[in-house]
């Protein structure tokens, strides 16, 4: 099979799969459709993985129905919807099959009594979140957008408790929400274009220049992209929906729902409205600045939380933020680098929320300050713990450390951030982690501010089958970078322009004080952390309390309230809206 | 033609406002099958036959009958409690 | 008349915000949320209509009368479908919400917060 | 954050998108005259090309078809979802009777009632069919004719009542018929792949404009849809009156204490 042909395959097959499953889900065994579900995931990462080396000699291309530009008839017609696989899209679709793979093995019994209906779900999901990847169809991107939208919603309220339907309940609203902005952001770009394709409207937005309707129609796609990427001030749902969905649907939503909305983001910008100055001048400025402010925020609220894994979304959004500011640079290395992050941030992220999985199993608890010491018995996964968390706050090793040096290396403000929030993630983590598995105290510090609940999760499987992705998703992070960048120098260009030449390897940044950093820094605020105790004296208490204020603050704004939460959306929209009409 | 498109439209912002205004969820289910039988004339209005017979079956019957469910079992559920 | 389509749409997608914004009842929040959707169906197929044109169906007149644009229809039976789906979710989580907590006022429900 | 505080948020947030608005509604084509180069397309093209009268199905199921097979799968996402988390709660016996609030007076069921539900069912039934075969031709088509087969099962509950409506309703029939349509689905769509050529060609006879089973594989996707809409709707049906029977002891799981 030519690599054209096989390029709609990763989404057909686990539709097909997920169809077939429901049809015989009363008669299946659980674990067979979990075995099933599994190698669908392996099989279509496989393929993925292919397309992604095929697309380095150019990009692959699958018509639909065979509707291909030349079949209108018309010049400047496109009938049909396109899957277009450069190797960033590839690459991206096989690190999320990756991922589910891994997840579905950590999750293998766990949901023995729910008729395959889990596997159904997962399947469905992967297949919305490949399409996702490889469309070239504006409407297209829509549909698979949506489907990965609803099988999430239903996964987070899978386990029922009070918590999980709550955060459910915010996680669908705002997301319903920012889905009709897409629609009507879809309606306006056609309405002024007159098509769906990708390439096409590329075309005629260079050839109308800048234009109300256009900028539009970008504003509403972005909200709506924003706020499934968790961006300030889009990103209050998502705290809220990662702590309670159970840890394996947590590790696929961090690990790469959230951020293949930017790679979305990405794409859409590169390929679209490149010649739109108006639309780029926000790009270049207003997205930057939100992508700092997301990263800072996203930064200090995971060192201000206790919950491990609203602790961990809240690193999730201080990430994404450092991943929205490389897209903001749009050149061929700023993409590849932001392709880079997200590998590199997934893996560990979902490494971390596994080992959140098997503290709530274990231990039956997810709060750090009640768990002090009681994870010793499963010390294996604290130290899994702690190298994801120095992986996670910069440990100069693997593709995490390169991406972000490489996002880094664009100027001073932006690496100020950048190692900011890493270091405050990195912190937030491995305090936790010595906290829980290895006993060390120190007197709550910021994190009393924050909200918690008990929680825990079915324990009824061993240590060591729910180490084993965990420790292969790691070994995976811990590649070193340079092995990759050949490949990422071509996905960057490709993503800007897929039927162009490829680029040169992308640059390994030199050593500097920017390698050290981060690192450096995490660990002074993990000893911070770690050492800090009781204020006795009035002086003491006062000074604590007024460095409570505003983390006080912020918990109170982050309310779990989904009125708020829309709010603070609009407020977004109307930031983008008012940046362009200035 | 203009005038029938302009009194459905105008039609549709006040079935629509109703929907919001209704604050009792008993009372807006009636308000929500309502604009969704006026969405529906919409589309007719504006030549989408195929449009407006999936909006009268979903969003005129289905949807409402599946709010008037949600609010007898939790009517029900009140009362065991 | 040639924006007031557009500010219909606008009205609907406002309105049903402003219902999402100070709702107190999750069952009325979710009938908000349609009408918010709604704006959209109304804006898809303002953008497709065609004075004068009859329904892109040419099985009453024959191939080549004029007709509105197909391609908005079928975009926004879509969208009905999508809606529906994430109403039947919605509904479904509010149920269950209320069998534990006894309350569908979203004041007071907040997730990982046990304790109001 | 207060209702009042938040209303202060959406006033600011107008403040800045009511202007952007009215310059996006003025910088629109107006309305009646648009931008129609791909609309005109498929109306000027598919008549001819694929023998078939109702351009939205044509849209729907072949040139624009893969979309089609996607919103299938989001429907069914959701009715699985939806049985999830509502079956979580309480297990699929068939023992339960229907619930009742205490201050409402119970009133039988008149054989006219019976009757006339009986007869509406079977109609409405038909009318579904008939609508969802008659999709490539006319208004209408698989989804809405699902729709309409499936809400023929309420008249069957408003005439029977829950018991004997609940056991002729069975939540694997229902779910076979959901995933076996989207199934019929997937292979319309991969089988011309295997034969070599692009997903979801229509590799099969047209047939004669007008006639019932005109445009190839439209009409496989077309019935596809069908099967699958009724089936899940059906099966959302099922679960939502499923939460109106008698309260027993419905065990709640709870991941939180």
């Amino acid at each position: 099979m030519s690599a054209s042909a096989l390029l709609p395959v990763p989404v057909l097959l686990p539709l097909g799969v997920a169809t077939f499953l429901l049809v015989f889900a009363h008669s299946l065994p659980s674990r067979l459709s979990t075995v099933v579900a599994i190698l669908t995931a392996t099989i279509g990462g496989l393929i993925c993985a292919f397309l992604a080396h095929a697309a380095l000699d150019g990009p692959v291309l699958h018509w639909f129905g065979g509707w291909t530009p030349a079949s209108s008839g018309r010049p400047g017609v496109v009938l049909g919807i396109s899957f277009l696989a450069d190797p960033a899209s590839a690459a991206v679709a096989a690190f999320a099959a990756l991922l589910f793979a891994a997840a579905l093995l950590f999750t293998w019994s766990y949901f023995d009594e729910a008729l395959s209906h889990f596997e159904i779900l997962m399947l469905l999901f992967l297949a919305g979140i490949t399409g996702f990847c490889l469309t070239h169809d504006l409407f297209n991107l829509f549909v698979w957008f949506e489907l990965m939208s609803v099988a999430a919603f239903s996964l987070t309220a899978y386990p029922l408790g009070k918590s999980s339907l709550e955060g459910a309940f915010n996680f669908t609203i705002t997301n319903a929400f920012g889905s009709y902005m897409m629609l009507a952001g879809v309606g306006l770009i056609y309405a002024r274009t007159g098509t769906l394709d990708f390439t096409q409207m590329g075309r005629v937005v260079a050839a109308a220049g800048s234009d109300p309707v256009l900028s539009g129609g970008f504003c509403l796609i972005a909200a709506a992209l924003l706020t499934k990427a968790a961006i300030v001030p889009f990103h209050m749902w998502l705290a809220d929906a990662h702590a309670v969905a159970p840890s394996p649907v947590s590790v696929i939503f961090s690990g790469i729902m959230v951020s293949v909305a930017l790679f979305a983001l990405a794409k859409l910008v590169a390929q679209v409205f490149i010649r739109d100055a108006e639309v780029m001048a926000l790009v270049r400025i207003l997205l930057l600045w939100l992508g700092a402010a997301t990263a800072l925020v996203g930064g200090a609220m995971a060192f201000a939380q206790r919950h491990l894994k609203r602790l961990l979304a809240f690193s999730t959004i201080a990430h994404l933020g450092i991943m929205l500011i490389g897209i903001a640079a749009v050149t061929p290395t700023g993409f590849g680098g932001f392709v880079l992050y997200l590998f590199g941030h997934g893996l560990i992220k979902a490494t971390l929320f596994m080992i959140a999985g098997i503290v709530l199993a274990v231990c039956a608890s997810g709060d750090e300050i009640g768990l002090y010491g009681k994870g010793r018995s499963i010390w294996p996964a604290g130290v899994v713990m702690a190298i994801a968390g120095l992986l996670l706050g910069g440990l100069p090793v693997g593709l995490l450390h390169n991406a972000t040096e490489s996002l880094a290396s664009r100027s001073p403000t932006t690496a100020v951030v950048i190692t900011l929030a890493t270091a405050l993630t990195g912190a937030a983590v491995l305090r936790a982690g010595a906290r829980i598995f290895f006993g060390c105290s120190g007197a709550p510090g910021v994190e009393i501010t924050a909200p918690t609940a008990r929680q825990h999760e079915k324990n009824n499987r061993g240590l060591a089958l729910m180490l084993t992705p965990c420790v292969a998703l790691l070994a995976v992070a811990v590649i070193p970078g340079w092995l990759v960048m050949p490949f990422l120098g071509t996905a960057g260009a490709r993503l800007i322009d897929p039927f162009g030449a490829g680029g040169p390897p992308m640059p390994m940044p030199p050593f500097s004080v920017v390698t050290f950093a981060p690192i450096a820094m995490t660990l002074v605020l993990v000893l911070f952390a770690l050492l800090r105790e009781r204020p006795t004296r009035p002086l003491a208490r006062k000074l604590f309390r007024l460095e409570l204020l505003p983390f006080r603050g912020m918990q109170f704004l982050h309310s779990g309230l989904v009125g708020d939460y829309v709010a603070w959306m609009l407020i977004g929209v109307a930031a983008l809206a008012g940046f362009l009409t200035r | 033609m203009s005038l029938l498109i302009a009194a459905a439209l105008c039609l549709v912002a006040v079935s629509g406002f109703l929907v919001v205004r209704s604050r009792d969820p008993n009372r807006q289910v009636f308000a929500l099958a309502a604009n969704g039988l006026v969405l529906s004339v919409l589309f007719f209005v504006l030549q989408a036959p195929d449009v407006g017979l999936s909006e009268l079956a979903v969003n005129t019957v289905l949807t409402p009958l599946m709010f008037l469910v949600t609010l007898a079992a939790a009517a029900m559920n009140e009362a065991r409690r | 008349m040639s924006v007031f389509p557009w500010l219909v749409a606008a009205w609907l997608l406002g309105i049903g915000l402003y219902g999402i914004i100070t709702s107190r009842h999750y069952v009325h929040l979710i009938g908000c949320l349609s009408v918010l959707q709604s704006g959209t169906y109304v804006l898809l197929l303002g953008i497709g209509y065609k004075w004068g044109a009859g329904p892109p169906i040419f099985y009453d007149h024959p191939a080549g009368t004029p007709a509105v644009d197909p391609i908005v229809q079928a975009l926004v039976l879509t969208d009905i479908v999508v809606g529906a789906a994430v109403t039947a979710l919605l509904l479904v989580i509010a149920l269950q919400v209320h069998k534990r907590r006894g309350s569908l006022d979203p004041q007071e429900l907040r997730p990982l917060r046990p304790d109001n | 954050m207060t209702v009042t505080w938040r209303l202060g948020l959406f006033a600011i947030s107008l403040a800045v998108l009511v202007p952007a608005l009215w310059h996006v509604a003025m910088a629109l084509p107006a309305f009646g005259a648009p931008t129609e180069m791909y609309g005109a397309a498929v109306n000027a093209i598919i008549p001819a090309a694929r023998h078939i009268t109702n351009m939205v199905a044509a849209v729907n199921f072949d040139v624009r078809g893969f979309d089609t097979l996607g919103e299938e799968c989001i429907l069914v996402a959701a009715v699985t979802g939806t049985c999830v988390l509502l079956r979580g709660a309480r297990g699929e016996d068939l023992t339960a009777e229907a619930g009742h609030l205490p201050d409402r007076p119970h009133v039988e069921r008149s054989d006219a009632v019976v009757l006339v539900c009986r007869i509406g069912a079977t109609v409405l039934l038909l009318f579904g069919v008939y609508m969802a075969l008659h999709g490539t031709a006319t208004p209408g088509g698989g989804f809405q004719g699902g729709v309409i087969a499936a809400s023929s099962l309420m008249l069957i509950y408003l005439g029977e009542g829950y018991s004997p409506w609940r056991h002729v309703m069975h939540s694997w029939f229902l779910g076979a018929l959901e995933g076996g349509g989207a199934f019929i689905f997937v292979a319309a769509a991969a089988i011309p792949l295997m034969l070599g050529y692009a997903v979801l060609q229509n590799i099969l006879p047209y047939g004669q404009p007008k006639d019932l089973f005109a445009g190839g594989l439209m009409v496989v996707a077309n019935f596809a849809v069908g099967l699958s809409v009724a089936g899940s709707f059906g099966q959302l049906m099922l679960e939502f009156m499923e939460e109106t029977r008698s309260p027993e002891d419905d065990p709640i799981p709870d991941e939180e204490d």
